[in-house]
């Protein structure tokens, strides 16, 4: 356990200096944000460099942030260290209006579906993916259901029947 | 791949011996397995005709309870309505009138009680949430219906029978077992 | 702390759906005939999405065997089955895969819908799942409990056995029915 | 008119009909169909002429084995009438007279034949019984019989060749 | 049957040389959801598109209007193969958050439920396997002992598949002897029959011959298809949750971690085996250390937390102070810290990650589930390519895809 | 012979014949249900029980509603080749009980009836191209259904049939040579003379080829690659409902019976007696020794019956490249060994060491 978080950190930020931001350990874990059109390069240094190499990718989703104008979309990471068991999350913003992120498939297999469901339900639009379709919801789906306005179901749909519900 | 752990185990992978590729004494030694379980005691639950007891803390049927005068529990505090997952709980409280102190313990009781036990999941967490002692799940299951509309249990399919009024009922009702206080 | 309270013994009754018999309500000593040996024989189609899914596994094992029912030739292809079970979830994205399913199955067929999510939606009152499979396909015989114990599968099998036995042989070419089957769209 | 004779002339018709179907039918499935028919048909033959023996393997040979593979190689490539290239003209008109001409010869060499000499006795012979067969194939005619066992191997051998080459 | 390909087709007789094949999703190989289109060229398949989705139930929508503790419910219906593994993650990510300590006791029962939880998955994979390859008595032989499980959970709990068991800080109650009862006839009974079923599959070659070399991956390529749990093991990476990052005291067990070579379906049938002798040596560990507790110690079953651990029923009736606790708890008013957190067990197919972002509201701003089958079952396509029919469908029974699970 | 027959000869076969379709009916009736039990019984647990005692009256249940189900063809397939494929399939499965010798024969009415409805002499032959017919009824059946999944199951059918007939008849041709008869009857007589002068003893490894050739021509697990369940979901029968799939499924429960009589005829004595043969025959007349060798027939048949059960219900199934190996590599290669080896061991037997 020789990776510590300081260590990370001192890595990155050789290397990108100050364009990452907002360093936290919530929970022990090192967070930090990175500027939108960074993240592949963010990710593949973290993946060659010798000494960090974040091999694995844990997690790949969203989170909407109505409130935070221009930038409501944060893509989140979650990256693993399997040797030295280290674990890192970091984020990239994009402004709802354009949610344009370069996809991380080139890098992860894993990334593929992981970004299609992210785009499934918040629209999040991954620039290279290979088949960035809905894989979850159905095609006809027009808007993006976990984005905060949306309610959990549809207000005008018909087929509920009120009798079955309580409260 | 290097090892992440100390405590690699290497699964026994090996190659059929000669006798083994052959099918024939795999074949057969599964063929004895299979042949001793004729002789095997036959675990089957023989339902309807048997039953399985239950745990007593099964989570079955809803059951409103009644103190030993036979008034009901429920103060229509609605806590269980919040707490139920499956919103399957509809309630509606009302003030207790003078001379019902006969059926209802407290000033406030539950008018209407349904339980939509086709949305009901059986969690078990209205009977947590419950702070009256008034609302447990038995163990009976859900029975099956031919209609939707026989799953709506209101108020008289719920409460337990009266101990002043059918104590042969409420007998049942409590399965012989004495209430823990 | 064991509950002060075991049993509900106020289970509520079995009401025979309206015109299950069809038309005509005589029932001839050969409807009897071929209502029991259909009875006996209704192999089922596990259309098994979810958690009932597993628990159906549970009853068609050795502790509960649906066998004994003369249920334990399960197909997969719905031409050969005469009960759809529907097991789990059904969201929207699989509605209109099962209303095929019922519509390839081979008349006489009952749908027995499983568990709280087939029958209601159960939990999952959101925007990707069917609120009861009775909007697509007409459901015989609904089984409640999320999912339901074996024995109330056994119970719910049990009900659509009663069905069963006691149709009538012109149910399925009277008009009844075939206004039921119009209510879903079917012809 | 005997039984035997009966039945000589309606399953000569089965035969003939049948056959002429595998030409006419637009289905190659039921030309293959029509084909199998004419095989029994053919083998009835064999039975009044008391040659069980032939009657069986033609069976089991032809119906049983070939006309599988064959069934099998159309089911497999799905050829039905839609699919089915559009004939030329005059290659219709060429395989006609070809057909034709053909005919012509084996009713002119019939008909060259001294069938009287050679007429065998319906139901009474017993050429195709084993023994005989054996007897006629291990002696008289052991050359003809290796010459073509040889003939079977290289054929064989080839099949196996052409399609390891393919791999 | 050969290939098509060499046999010179008029044109326009033929449309393409393959043909699609539509592989659920009611097929029964699909466990009911999934579909495959398969291009074949004779049983050969050529390529192989996914389509997930058809039970997709919105988890994570419906979890941002649930109180943390009405959660429980919905982990249930993830992976419903083992739900109380997905409780306690739940659990453990919810006190991880709101910073609470469970005591020894607690954790050792946990343990014993996970992997309790754990075998009934293990099984239900591993006879499906066979099941799938033909052989249905070994299935039937297995399932009668997670029904011995399944009355443990009921012993327990009160339920037996969706078990909704445990609270956070510990257990709705502590467990009976019947259940300690019922876990040691379990435990004396189940190896048993676990060898009979390895003599039944392991050594036949007929078994071997259809699943050696099947669907088999490499420990690069898994790891870059997020492959967690026995597939990722099965392929070499020796990578358990349990091991790398112990939570509920997993640090004081002793267990090895099986691991494979080749990653093809004989690899995983072995190695889930092997976990399955793994998990009850574990059981009996815990079981013995459960036993040692002595005195009020042998009575916990849950932390110390009245803030967020509901107080006693009697209490509630009452005292004043347990009343306002009680409804605080359940309208979902507790103080919850702001934050975000990110939690894993070692689900029984894998990596089962929680990431909670909470603003300090009554319910999570944000929760995403890592659910393993999701991510590793893309790689489906790529480790099918090739092989014949009956391989993909026994490929896709040992990877152990839960629809609920991969669905959300 | 065949062609100068009487009146009654034909009336007395006909009636034969009624009775070895009515009992292979109802034999396989009884061999579904049968397979229910037994497989509940091997997998502990207990199997139709409800329709009347001990659930024996399961099979005519599942008949009759097999009678009252919707009849439903395809909208694309071919409708004759979609009803002649479970026509010929039950068809061939019932044809081959033809040459099987049931028992001796009996004394009635002053005449002597022989329990075979043709005693022909290439009777072996004769169930070999009835059996290599067989496949017809899977492969139209399957290809009518215009459904791929059908259509696999049924070339899969075909071609493991065509195969593993090749090995059968090798191993055929090697017992053909011990005995010197191609007709089912004289086997058995044969086989009566002594306790050890079962073919068996004689050819083990042939009888083996031939068993696991017979599972194969049955499409039974672990050869039951055209139904496979879980690949095909019913294979070649997927499509079909009502008394069409009846057909099928009966059609594979006679095939089962009569390969099972074919194979007890041909190395486990027929409807001889083991051991008491003589004795019995000494103590009783011609119809009893009739019945009891049909009992002994029987019973030897529902030992097979439950051999076959109890394999499909031990083991996994081939994959379909392992099939054709397991035929092709290991079958015929081995018949042919132990043909040859009948052979020189039946050349030292009449010439000793030098000829």
């Amino acid at each position: 356990m020789s990776l510590t978080n300081e260590i990370i950190k001192q890595r990155l930020v050789e290397k990108f200096g100050d364009q990452l931001t907002d360093w936290v350990e919530p929970y022990g874990m090192l967070t930090f944000t990175a500027p939108k059109d960074q993240n592949l390069k963010v990710l593949q240094f973290l993946f060659d460099d010798a000494e960090l190499r974040f091999q694995f990718l844990t997690d790949l989703q969203a989170v909407h942030y109505p409130a935070k104008k221009g930038e409501e979309l944060a893509v989140v990471y979650h990256l693993h260290n399997l040797v030295d068991n280290v674990r890192i999350r970091f984020k990239v913003f994009a402004d709802v209006t354009k949610p344009d992120v370069f996809s991380a498939t080139a890098i992860y297999q894993s990334a593929n579906w992981m970004e299609r469901e992210t785009y499934d339900f918040f629209g999040v639009n991954f620039v290279g993916h290979p088949n960035l379709i809905r894989v979850l919801n159905v095609d006809e789906m027009d808007y993006f259901p976990m984005r905060k306005e949306f309610p959990m179901e549809e207000q005008t749909r018909v087929d509920k029947d009120d009798a079955m519900f309580g409260r | 791949m290097q090892a992440l752990t100390n405590r690699v185990k290497q699964v026994d992978r090996k190659k059929l011996s000669f006798i083994e590729s052959l099918y024939l004494p795999a074949i057969i030694k599964g063929m004895f397995i299979t042949f001793s379980h004729i002789f095997k005691r036959k675990p089957t639950v023989r339902y309807p005709e048997k039953t399985r007891t239950f745990s007593p803390v099964f989570r079955g049927l809803h059951v409103l309870n009644r103190d030993e005068q036979g008034r009901e529990n429920c103060t229509a505090c609605g806590l269980c309505a919040v707490a139920c997952p499956a919103e399957a709980i509809t309630m509606e409280g009302a003030e207790r009138k003078p001379g019902e102190e006969g059926l209802y313990r407290e000033e406030k009781y539950a008018a209407r009680y349904e339980i939509n036990m086709l949305r009901c999941i059986f969690c078990g967490l209205c009977e947590e949430a419950c702070p009256k002692d008034a609302i447990y799940l038995s163990e009976t299951f859900a029975p099956a219906n031919f209609q939707r509309k026989g799953f709506i249990y209101g108020k008289e399919d719920l409460l337990i029978p009266n101990p002043v009024t059918e104590p042969e009922a409420y007998a049942k009702a409590k399965g012989g077992r004495v209430a823990v206080k | 702390m064991s509950r002060p309270v075991r049993f509900n013994n106020k289970v509520k009754m079995v009401e025979a759906p309206a015109s299950f018999m069809g038309d005509g309500f005589m029932a001839t000593s050969l409807e009897k005939v071929v209502g029991l040996a259909r009875k006996n024989s209704i192999w089922p189609l596990p259309f098994a999405t979810s958690c009932c899914g597993i628990e159906f596994m549970a009853t068609a094992a050795s502790h509960y065997d649906i066998a004994r029912f003369g249920a334990e030739r399960m197909s997969f292809s719905p031409r050969q089955c005469d009960l759809l079970m529907v097991m789990g979830t059904i969201s929207k994205k699989m509605g209109p895969v099962l209303k095929q399913v019922y519509l390839q199955m081979a008349e006489p067929r009952w749908v027995l819908s499983v568990g709280a999510c087939a029958c209601s939606g159960g939990i999952f009152d959101s925007y990707s799942v069917l609120q009861g499979i009775d909007q697509i396909i007409p459901v015989d015989v609904y089984v409640p409990g999320c999912p339901p114990r074996p024995e109330a599968i056994l119970d719910g099998f049990m009900k659509i056995q009663e069905l069963v036995g006691n149709e009538s042989l012109r149910r399925r070419t009277g008009e009844k029915y075939k206004d039921m089957l119009a209510e879903y769209g079917i012809q | 008119m005997g039984i035997t004779q009966i039945l000589f002339w309606f399953l000569s018709l089965l035969a003939v009909g049948s056959a002429a179907m595998v030409v006419v039918s637009k289905n190659p499935v039921h030309s293959i169909l029509f084909l199998i028919v004419t095989f029994f048909a053919i083998s009835g033959h064999y039975i009044l002429l008391n040659a069980q023996f032939i009657a069986i393997v033609n069976i089991i040979v032809y119906a049983g084995a070939i006309m599988v593979l064959f069934l099998f190689v159309v089911m497999l490539m799905n050829l039905n009438a839609e699919s089915e290239p559009q004939k030329n003209r005059l290659m219709l008109f060429i395989g006609t007279i070809a057909g034709a001409s053909l005919m012509l010869v084996l009713v002119a060499a019939l008909k060259q034949s001294d069938t009287t000499t050679h007429l065998i006795q319906m139901g009474g012979g017993n050429v195709g019984l084993i023994e005989q067969l054996g007897k006629a194939l291990f002696t008289d005619y052991v050359f003809p019989f290796e010459i073509s066992s040889v003939l079977f191997l290289s054929a064989m051998i080839g099949a196996v060749v052409i399609s390891k080459k393919e791999d | 049957m050969q290939s098509t390909e060499h046999i010179v087709l008029p044109e326009g007789s033929l449309e393409k040389l393959t043909t699609t094949l539509n592989l659920g999703p009611t097929h029964p190989a699909t466990h009911g959801v999934f579909q495959n289109i398969l291009e074949m060229d004779g049983e050969r398949i050529q390529k192989a598109t996914s389509t997930v989705g058809y039970i997709h139930r919105a988890f994570e929508k419906i979890a941002e209007r649930r109180p943390l503790y009405q959660i429980t419910p919905l982990t249930d219906r993830l992976n419903y193969c083992s739900s109380p593994i997905n409780n306690m993650g739940w659990h453990l990510t919810c006190e991880k958050l709101l910073g609470v300590e469970t005591p020894k006791r607690v954790d050792y029962l946990r343990i014993i439920i996970m992997e309790l939880a754990r075998i009934s998955d293990h099984l239900i994979c591993n006879s499906i396997v066979g099941v799938d390859s033909g052989a249905f008595s070994g299935f039937l032989y297995l399932m009668q002992y997670r029904e011995l499980i399944y009355e443990i959970y009921e012993e327990v709990c009160g339920s037996r598949l969706t078990t909704n068991i445990g609270r956070i800080g510990g257990f709705e109650r502590n467990f009976t002897n019947t259940a300690f009862e019922k876990l040691e006839k379990f435990l004396k009974e189940y190896p048993v029959q676990l060898k009979e079923f390895e003599n039944l599959f392991l050594r036949n070659r007929i078994f071997m011959g259809r699943t050696i070399g099947c669907g088999p991956i490499s420990a690069e390529r898994a790891l870059n298809y997020g492959f967690t749990g026995p597939n990722l093991r099965a392929a070499g990476v020796d990578y358990d949750v349990r091991v790398h990052t112990p939570y509920s005291s997993y640090q004081d067990f002793e267990f090895t971690v099986p691991v494979g070579s080749t990653g093809d379906c004989y690899d995983r049938f072995l190695v889930r085996n092997e976990e399955m002798w793994q998990s009850l040596s574990i059981i009996n560990q815990a079981y013995k250390k459960v036993q040692e507790f002595k005195g009020t110690e042998a009575d916990i079953f849950h932390a110390d937390v009245p803030a967020y651990y509901l107080p006693e029923k009697k209490d509630v009736y009452t005292k004043m102070e347990a009343l306002i606790y009680h409804f605080k708890i359940i309208m979902g008013e507790t103080e919850i810290p702001a934050g975000e957190v990110y939690s894993s067990v070692e689900g029984a197919n894998g990596e089962l990650g929680f990431y909670l972002i909470s603003d300090g509201g009554r319910t999570p701003y944000r929760l995403h589930f890592r659910r393993p089958c999701f991510i590793y079952y893309q790689a489906y396509p790529e480790i099918t390519k090739g092989s014949m029919l009956s391989d993909a469908i026994i490929t896709m029974s040992s990877l152990n895809l839960i629809a609920g699970e991969l669905d959300a | 012979m065949f062609l100068s027959i009487d009146t009654a000869v034909i009336i007395e076969k006909l009636a034969l014949i009624a009775v070895v379709v009515v009992a292979s009916l109802v034999i396989a009736m009884y061999a579904t249900f049968a397979e229910r039990k037994v497989a509940a019984i091997l997998q502990d647990r207990v199997g139709p029980n409800r329709a009347g005692p001990f659930g024996i009256l399961q099979p005519l249940a599942d008949g009759l509603k097999l009678f009252f189900k919707e009849e439903i063809i395809p909208n694309f397939s071919n409708k004759f080749l979609f009803i002649l494929g479970p026509s010929l399939a039950m068809l061939t499965a019932m044809m081959t009980g033809a040459v099987v010798p049931w028992g001796d024969k009996i004394h009635i009415l002053g005449r002597d009836f022989s329990l075979q409805i043709a005693d022909i002499n290439i009777g072996i032959l004769y169930v070999f191209g009835v059996v290599s017919l067989g496949v017809y009824g899977i492969m139209i059946g399957s290809w009518a259904s215009n459904n791929k999944f059908s259509l696999m199951g049924g070339l899969r059918a075909a071609s493991q049939i065509i195969s593993y007939e090749l090995a059968l008849g090798i191993a055929l041709i090697a017992l053909l040579m011990v005995t010197g008869t191609m007709s089912l009857k004289t086997m058995v007589v044969q086989q009566q003379a002594h306790w050890y002068s079962w073919n068996i003893v004689k050819q083990p490894l042939g009888f083996l080829i031939f068993l696991i050739c017979a599972f194969a021509e049955c499409n039974r697990t672990p050869f039951d690659l055209a139904e496979a369940e879980s690949e095909l979901i019913g294979g070649y029968h997927t499509e079909y409902s009502s008394m069409k799939l009846g057909f099928y499924l009966f059609a594979e429960y006679i095939n089962m019976f009569i390969s099972s009589t074919i194979m007890i005829c041909l190395y486990f004595g027929g409807y001889g007696i083991p051991f008491f043969e003589h004795t019995v025959a000494a103590h009783c007349g011609t119809n009893w020794l009739a019945f009891w060798h049909i009992l002994t027939l029987l019973f030897k048949v529902a030992c097979f019956l439950f051999f076959f059960m109890w394999v499909r219900w031990t083991i996994p199934r081939f994959r379909y490249d392992q099939l054709m190996n397991l035929g092709w590599k290991i079958l015929i290669p081995l018949s042919l060994f132990n043909m040859l080896v009948t052979g020189a061991v039946i050349l030292f037997h009449q010439y000793g060491w030098h000829f």
